[in-house]
């Protein structure tokens, strides 16, 4: 039961959703778009991806695990007792305009997050409070491949509502029953034509056709396996890498954190930040020992770890949601797909009987 | 609480301890009165100063940022102040750039017998930051997150 | 940690404006404070003890003292903390008396600021490492700087206690300005009578190495171990040849050289030897007033000379000696009194400074002991003595006191008396200072005994009658008069200054002189004689104006301080030196590039260049720390965490 | 001239571990480094406006290999400066320049053309390029989309250089007059930090602007990142994250060439390179230095002069 | 909110008793604040604990106690980094953070019926120490145990104070060793790999466990092969840097394989088949 929202109500959908929601969605900032609080009168940038995803929302770049205080005994100041706080804030929060990949990053932060043997509270908190409407890619740009890892430009995973633009407004669909209460909820949505119906599909298979054929991934835990040893390889393709963290920050799929202590005086915090994998310090120990020393065991582990560890563990569910970012924001243009390619391509040596 | 009642601010000051350090002692010993706003890092020259020292300070809520050490030619160490100097010149340019007025920031060389003038810089330089007023702090969390806190989008207003 | 807090009151020099009771309670709630209290004199016995009690009784591993200055205090208490069995470097000072009860009384903002200082010193002290001072080698010898009477008494004092001495001396002979005068006070006794015998010791001790006509071009090291480079300056005679029997000096033809040893009175030659008592006894050429070395003619000096010892080509010499300890003794120069133009600025040949008359009055002098007047030869009859002469007068920039004019000016109108029985001395003078043992009855001596006549008031000025006589006018403040007198001869008491050069030699030693020249003593009063340069001692008025028996009590007061040093088996250094995390450390040598002390060497680790400081060259500065992008050469006890540490503490609350 | 290029490199490959240059990157808007191992990468060699990369980045952690390096100018000066701090030797490194044109500014682009992430074909020759997208075509004239340090550069041809292909360019300005600072701080202080603190906010921390200078030669040991000593905390606040920017530009202080790479590789757009260019003004006023063309000279803040005849700190 | 634990929640705990093992070594005493708590505790041999210094962070040791002797769980640390030194600045009486019991834990239902031998260097004892005193306290349910524990020098032996109780136990045989002779030493000079094959152990329904620094455990294993061990019966603990300790940041995986939860304890037959990043 498709609905139709007028581009020019569409400010005021959000204002109304804003009632029951802290409202995100992507403005710009310099030449960056970003997810931000939404307020009335913001100029929002939908026509391109945005350059940081809504990732932050559900998993800020920093957020308190905890609060600590250390209570002197008023008799003895010698004997201190420690208070920690964990303060609960989640609240219903609305992420609006992300993409189809953006969306279907949040699987793998479930995946990551909430179907394991230990569960994130504090994402888990948020996530269920959180309602995502997406708007379906009617364009692909060069860097586009959520194709190749599973996604489409008009996917449904991890979003509540998909909003098709089309001339003057949007098709709106209900995923979930988050999204139908949603799409219910207001006067400004409409019954879709089916004039309407009909342009937004069109337009979501032109956006089909326009990306590029997607390879077999099947076999990449094998070939990665297979390449874990070829350190030549992986030093050719992280050569021009300059480890930063561009590409693990900006990922709708990167999950990696660290963990923090500050403290002022008797106060203090544990906070949780985002760490990035290609950084050395990530698994630096404090012996000097690294097991990821150089950036070709780096990448080598973030390529492994999307294409072959992740879908070992998820049933086959690639860390990985083809939104481009990684390459589009890299100051080096290196490019993931090329990586993953040229390690399909790559042909093994033959089984070596003494390697079990 | 460095900002005591609003009648002080809160000023930083890093003294060698050989020459400006004594100086300050000597001014004390002689019982100069000085305003009490300043308070006294000890470093053993001020070829130790890093200027992000400094900076720090300002990003920490500082208003105003002292450095004194012994006079050129003077340094226990030989070389220190002049290689201080070199680097707190450039520092002090710098911080315009960053929207903080050079004012704030001044350095100095006192003499360990120099008690009089230690009280004069004093004076001088507190009375200097008091003109100019408090600096606003550097929010320590996101902007966005303060938003979501006071419940106002703050980016709108500025 | 279980830091410990002593809060003291000085008496009432801090609990006067502060109140320490409140900042103890404050100190209380300092993160990992244990016990905070507030106690009467923290330094006194009783208040040490009370802070080894307490580190016992609360098993404290640190110590906070809020009290003075730690340049008066921080080793005391570091001993406080050893006797107690913990690492003396586990303390931490607030400075709460010289940098807040004493400058202000504002008793609420100085509460306030002193627990702010007790809050970055227990920040501080929770980022100390317990430090252990490594062990080194002493070099037990000893450069005196400078052969007047105080440096001859630090250097006999050592050698005597069986060290090696280098002295240095600017002038070809040593003695000093002592050596100059005629009698000393107040005992009126020969001045070359008790000087000369100390002068030959020095010259005849087996443990002292002179280096005469020679001055100090270089310091590098440390307490312990410096390298002393000496500049042996070009005197164009071989000494090791010179017996010092002076024929050169009677043949000499250049007759226009100043005689500075008898202050330029009387004639001088090119080559010279300055008085038959000189040690070393050996002629120097004056190369500015040498016919040869100017016009490259004369050279009877060369030809004359029993021994061959003249040596026209003799250049500078560098020579290096490495000792262990260095004591300053440099003395005073005269002021420059022809900037008072009043009395002339240096016109009139019959008024002269006061060492100039000591000359004239010695037998030794240019004049054999009879007191005859530049101008004429005639013997004065009335002598001006006019005194603070550069001394307690802010307008030439000398605003303090000399200490001993008054003294030798009494000496002196005591000795024309003696010379010359029917003249009569007048002294103007500002007050009399003459706090010394038998110095004011030496005063009176003078007045009373000797009928010198005492006007207290300044002179306005000094010009010739043009009977070839000078009028000296004044005021006399007593009487409440213009006077006049008539004047023979004029002596002007001229005050002591720096000795040339002064601040340059201060450089090369690292320790601070003030706006005057004077060398900076380590404490005003405890430490008179010590530096803030380890190893580093001062004798005599290279300090401040000072008379014989203060020079020679500094001379041995240092002496005692080397021997005292060289005492020890080994030296301590600071261990609050620097330290390289070598995992941290890239290798990129701007630590070695900046480091003044050459203590940082380029090492390989691994097949990677390293920095690694070696610790005993280590000063402290901390330059390293602060070049080091990554941070990661450290100052022990002030590395950036600590620092960063005091900045927070100030600014975040 | 790119054939002169290319067969000076195949000349000197044998002698090398590999050259690095640009190639074609992710689509035609894009180049990206190129690593040539064998004569037949150097085919894929290409120079223009698109060589945005300065690959002097590399050459510390190729310490032990022997390399050769593309260079532009700019380039040039960042490998100078690395000389100068011994980072590398020069023997292990050589250098192949050209006279360049100028780069273009991506954001720039994406101004002018907003479908730049559709592009299908790009030309460039000596007027500029020609972008087409999914839509339309667009001609651009260098000088629109050109960075603006090339609107400033002194040194369009290598200062130092092995092997230097093409004829010598002129500068485009002799001086940098600074202009683009002079116009910010004419606004009052409290502008300034208000346009910090917006600017500021949205960095991601990605310390892409660190790891893609090349004089950050830290970078595994950067004080960003640790607790020994403890300059910056992890909070996402504007205070750590300025307080970063001042760190990098202060050790950067008498080094930076002013390259730009920092405020190109900013995911966020975030204008860093301002804080260096202020930095650059203030140590050339000082010490009539400029970084990155004389590997022999010691720089000014690793240097001292008794008597500092722009200083005049006895004034306060 | 949502109902699920937070994983990330340290139990306040206070340290009891310090104990000075080496000059780099400290053994901290520890018991829960909330008694109920203690009470319940419970872990297996091999499991690791994560303590907490608010304010400096946390930092993953194993749980060096016995799960038989629950009067405190105690932690041997040794100074290295942050945490680990201002660990060594506590005191009794103060408070610090726990997360335990986390990871996996040595087979030691599996083991029962076997012969043990234990191989330990340095303060790889520490883990070791948790299943030896396990098995000691249930003595009958294993067969002959040896233990090989060396250290480069005698003042690097941890658990000195405890030597005479693990040698009068039945069956047992504890072996000493240092890297070089040193006054007063009465034990074995040698390095560990090659007294092991000295003692030459049957590898004949033995399990092997060892633990220590990575070169000595590249030797000690190739030793255990050379007795005739199999992979399958060689177990040993990794160290990798961790953060959160159950499995959600990310840095300490070998493959799909995740120390903090799949290990620390792997057998070496385990270890073969993840991608080679030790």
């Amino acid at each position: 039961m498709a609905k139709y929202l007028k581009n020019d109500d569409l400010g005021q959908w959000l204002s109304e959703l804003g009632a029951d929601y802290k409202v995100y969605a992507p403005v710009q900032e310099g030449d960056s778009i970003a997810f931000r609080p939404f307020s009335k009168g913001k100029a929002l940038r939908i026509d391109r991806h945005a350059t940081v995803g809504p990732k932050e929302i559900l998993f800020p770049a920093c957020e308190e695990l905890l609060r600590f205080s250390y209570q002197k005994d008023e008799e003895n100041p010698g004997r201190e007792n420690i208070q920690v706080q964990v303060e609960e804030n989640a609240t219903p929060t609305l992420i609006f305009g992300s993409r189809p990949c953006d969306a279907r990053g949040f699987d793998v932060f479930d995946g990551a997050f909430t179907q394991c043997s230990v569960k994130d509270s504090y994402y888990i908190a948020r996530r269920e409070q959180a309602a995502v409407v997406s708007i379906a890619c009617t364009r692909t740009e060069n860097t586009c491949f959520c194709n190749w890892v599973g996604g489409a430009p008009d996917g449904t995973n991890g979003s509540d509502v998909l909003l098709t633009p089309i001339q003057e407004g949007f098709v709106a669909e209900s995923i979930t029953e988050k999204g139908e209460a949603l799409l219910a909820g207001s006067n400004l949505l409409a019954e879709a034509t089916p004039e309407q119906e009909k342009e937004a599909k069109a337009l979501r298979a032109a956006a089909h056709e326009s990306l590029p054929e997607a390879p077999d991934f099947e076999c990449m835990p094998e070939q990665l396996y297979g390449l874990f040893d070829n350190m030549d390889f992986w030093e050719k393709q992280s050569a021009k890498c300059i480890s930063c963290g561009a590409c693990t920050y900006l990922c709708p799929t990167c999950h990696c954190f660290n963990i923090t202590d500050e403290r002022q005086g008797n106060e203090g915090e544990r906070l949780r930040t985002w760490d990035n994998c290609m950084s050395r310090q990530f698994t630096q120990e404090a012996s000097g020992h690294n097991p990821r020393s150089e950036k070709a065991y780096r990448l080598k582990n973030r390529v492994g770890h999307k294409f072959c560890y992740f879908p070992e563990l998820h049933k086959g569910h690639i860390a990985c949601v083809g939104c481009g970012r990684c390459i589009k924001s890299c100051p080096v243009s290196l490019d993931i797909r090329q990586v993953v390619t040229s390690a399909k391509e790559c042909r093994l040596p033959a089984e070596d009987n003494d390697n079990e | 609480m460095p900002v005591l009642n609003g009648r002080e601010l809160r000023i930083v000051g890093f003294l060698c301890n050989w020459c400006s350090y004594g100086g300050a002692d000597t001014a004390g010993v002689a019982r100069f009165d000085q305003p009490t706003d300043l308070r006294v890092i000890r470093v053993p020259c001020s070829g130790r100063i890093d200027p992000l020292f400094i900076a720090k300070a300002f990003m920490n809520g500082a208003d105003g940022v002292l450095v004194s050490g012994c006079h050129p030619r003077d340094c226990h160490y030989a070389e220190g102040n002049y290689y201080a100097r070199r680097r707190l010149e450039v520092f002090k340019q710098f911080i315009s750039v960053l929207g903080i007025e050079p004012e704030r920031f001044e350095y100095t060389w006192v003499s360990a017998s120099e008690g009089q003038r230690w009280q004069e810089v004093v004076t001088k330089f507190t009375n200097q930051v008091h003109t100019l007023g408090p600096l606003a702090p550097i929010p320590e969390v996101a902007l966005s997150q303060l938003a979501q806190t006071t419940g106002t989008d703050i980016r709108e207003e500025a | 940690m279980r830091i410990g807090v002593f809060i003291c009151h000085c008496g009432s020099n801090i609990e006067g404006t502060v109140d320490t009771a409140e900042v103890s309670r404050i100190a209380r709630d300092y993160p990992e404070v244990a016990f905070a209290t507030d106690t009467m004199y923290a330094c006194s016995e009783p208040g040490q003890d009370g802070i080894i009690e307490a580190i016992g009784e609360h098993k404290l591993d640190g110590v906070v003292v809020a009290s003075c200055t730690p340049r008066m205090h921080e080793a005391t208490f570091r001993n406080t903390l050893e006797r107690a069995g913990l690492n003396p470097y586990m303390f931490e000072m607030a400075n709460i008396r010289e940098h807040v009860s004493w400058i202000g009384k504002d008793r609420e903002a100085n509460t306030n600021k002193a627990a702010d200082l007790v809050r970055m010193a227990v920040e501080k002290l929770r980022r100390n490492q317990p430090l252990i001072a490594k062990e080194f080698d002493i070099n037990r010898r000893v450069l005196v700087i400078g052969g007047g009477v105080a440096g001859i008494q630090a250097a006999l004092d050592c050698a005597d206690a069986g060290l090696e001495v280098v002295m240095v001396e600017r002038e070809s002979t040593i003695g000093g300005k002592m050596a100059k005068l005629d009698k000393t006070f107040p005992t009126v006794d020969c001045s070359s009578c008790i000087l000369g015998p100390r002068m030959v010791e020095i010259a005849q001790h087996p443990n002292i190495t002179l280096y005469a006509c020679s001055e100090v071009d270089g310091v590098s090291g440390y307490v312990g171990n410096f390298s002393v480079k000496i500049k042996k300056k070009a005197r164009y005679v071989d000494w090791d040849k010179c017996t010092g029997c002076g024929e050169c000096v009677e043949k000499c033809p250049s007759r226009k050289a100043p005689n500075t040893f008898d202050e330029k009175i009387g004639p001088g030659r090119a080559i010279n030897i300055p008085f038959p008592q000189a040690i070393p006894k050996k002629a120097t050429i004056n190369a500015e007033y040498c016919i040869k070395l100017t016009k490259g003619k004369c050279g009877t000096c060369e030809k004359i000379c029993p021994s061959n010892a003249i040596d026209f080509q003799q250049q500078d010499e560098i020579i290096t000696e490495e000792v262990g300890a260095v004591v300053a003794a440099t003395g005073y120069d005269l002021f420059d009194w022809t900037v008072y133009e009043e009395y002339g600025g240096g016109r009139y040949p019959d008024v002269i400074t006061s060492l100039q008359y000591e000359r004239l009055l010695s037998a030794s002098g240019p004049t054999g002991g009879h007191v005859k007047r530049p101008s004429d030869g005639k013997e004065p009859k009335n002598v001006v003595f006019i005194q603070c002469v550069g001394s307690r007068d802010k307008s030439v920039g000398r605003p303090y006191c000399s200490g001993f004019c008054c003294m030798y000016t009494a000496k002196q109108a005591i000795l024309t008396k003696d010379h010359i029985p029917d003249s009569t001395s007048y002294v103007f003078y500002m007050d009399i200072r003459a706090p010394g043992k038998l110095y004011d009855e030496f005063t009176r001596r003078a007045m009373e005994e000797y009928g010198a006549q005492y006007i207290r008031g300044r002179v306005a000025m000094v010009y010739p009658d043009g009977k070839g006589n000078m009028i000296v006018r004044g005021a006399d403040t007593l009487m409440g008069r213009q006077v006049e007198v008539q004047a023979d001869l004029v002596v002007l008491a001229v005050g002591v200054e720096s000795a040339k050069n002064s601040p340059q030699l201060a450089e090369k030693l690292r320790i601070s002189y003030d706006s005057y020249g004077f060398f900076m003593e380590g404490h005003p009063k405890l430490k008179p004689c010590e530096t803030n340069t380890a190893g580093v001692y001062l004798a005599g008025a290279c300090q401040g104006p000072k008379d014989i028996p203060a020079s020679v009590a500094q001379g041995s007061a240092a002496a005692s301080k080397v021997i005292g040093l060289f005492s020890k088996e080994k030296l301590k250094s600071d261990p609050q030196t620097a330290n390289v995390d070598i995992k941290r450390c890239i290798g990129c040598g701007k630590c070695v590039l900046t480091c003044p002390f050459g203590a940082i060497k380029e090492v390989d680790f691994r097949g990677q260049p390293k920095a690694e400081v070696i610790e005993t060259v280590c000063q402290g500065c901390g330059i390293c720390s602060s070049t080091c992008p990554q941070g990661a050469i450290q100052l022990r006890h002030f590395t950036d965490n600590q620092i960063l540490a005091e900045v927070e503490a100030i600014c975040r609350f | 001239m790119l054939d002169k290029l290319k067969e000076s490199i195949k000349a000197a490959l044998p002698e090398l571990d590999f050259v690095m240059g640009w190639g074609m990157g992710y689509d035609p808007l894009h180049a990206t480094p190129l690593y040539m191992y064998e004569p037949e990468d150097v085919d894929n060699l290409v120079w223009g406006p698109l060589n945005v990369h300065n690959l002097a980045v590399h050459l510390p952690s190729l310490k032990g290999k022997k390399v050769g390096i593309v260079v532009k100018g700019c380039d040039s000066r960042s490998v100078v400066e690395l000389l100068q701090e011994g980072l590398i030797n020069r023997e292990d490194v050589v250098i192949f320049g050209a006279p360049c044109n100028g780069i273009v500014d991506m954001s720039k682009i994406r101004k002018a053309v907003p479908d730049a992430h559709f592009v299908h074909s790009v030309e460039t020759d000596d007027n500029g390029l020609t972008i087409t997208t999914d839509k339309d075509t667009h001609k651009l004239s260098l000088a629109e989309v050109m960075a603006d340090k090339c609107t400033r550069c002194r040194f369009p041809n290598a200062v130092v250089a092995d092997h230097f292909v093409g004829e010598k360019r002129e500068p485009t300005v002799e001086n940098d007059a600074y202009e683009d600072l002079e116009s910010f701080e004419s606004q009052g202080f409290e502008e300034r930090r208000d346009f910090w603190m917006t600017e500021m906010d949205r960095c991601i921390r990605c310390y892409a602007c660190r790891n893609a200078c090349p004089l950050c030669v830290c970078r595994d040991h950067c004080v960003a990142q640790s607790r020994n000593p403890h300059w910056v905390s992890q909070r996402d606040g504007v205070r750590d994250k300025f307080m970063f920017q001042i760190i990098h530009a202060m050790h950067m202080a008498g080094r930076c060439t002013e390259c730009g790479e920092c405020e190109r590789a900013c995911p966020m757009d975030i204008p860093v390179l301002l804080l260096k260019r202020k930095l650059g003004t203030v140590i050339h006023d000082l010490f009539d230095y400029d970084s990155g063309l004389d590997a022999e000279a010691r720089p000014p803040l690793l240097a001292f002069k008794l008597e500092e005849e722009s200083i005049k700190e006895k004034d306060w | 909110m949502s109902k699920v634990k937070n994983p990330y929640l340290p139990e306040m705990a206070t340290v009891q008793e310090i104990i000075q093992e080496t000059h780099n070594i400290k053994t901290f005493r520890v018991t829960l604040n909330n008694e109920e708590r203690m009470k319940a505790f419970s872990f297996k041999p091999g499991q690791v604990g994560q303590l907490s210094v608010f304010g400096v962070g946390e930092s993953t040791f194993v749980i060096n106690s016995s799960p038989t002797r629950m009067d405190y769980l105690q932690f041997s640390v040794m100074q290295a980094g942050e945490v680990t030194t201002r660990l060594h600045t506590l005191q009794p009486g103060d408070q610090i953070g726990v997360r335990a019991p986390l990871g996996n834990w040595f087979p030691y239902e599996d083991m029962k019926g076997k012969d043990v031998v234990i191989v330990g260097g340095g303060i790889g004892m520490a883990p070791l120490r948790t299943l030896l005193l396990y098995m000691l306290d249930n003595r009958d349910d294993y067969g002959k145990i040896t233990v090989i524990y060396g250290a480069r020098s005698p003042q690097d032996l941890t658990y000195s104070y405890e030597f005479e109780e693990w040698r009068s136990a039945p069956n047992m045989n504890l072996v000493l060793t240092v890297d070089a002779e040193a006054p007063g030493w009465e034990h074995k000079v040698g390095l560990i790999p090659n007294i092991l094959l000295e003692e030459n152990p049957s590898a004949e329904n033995t399990v092997a466990i060892t633990c220590g620094p990575p070169i000595m455990i590249k030797f000690t294993l190739q030793a255990l092969k050379k007795l005739g061990f199999e992979d399958e019966n060689i177990y040993t603990t990794l160290e990798k840097r961790m953060k959160c300790g159950v499995g959600l940041c990310g840095r300490c995986n070998i493959g799909t394989s995740y120390v903090c939860i799949d290990g620390p304890v792997y057998s070496f037959a385990q270890l073969r088949k993840l991608p080679n990043e030790l």
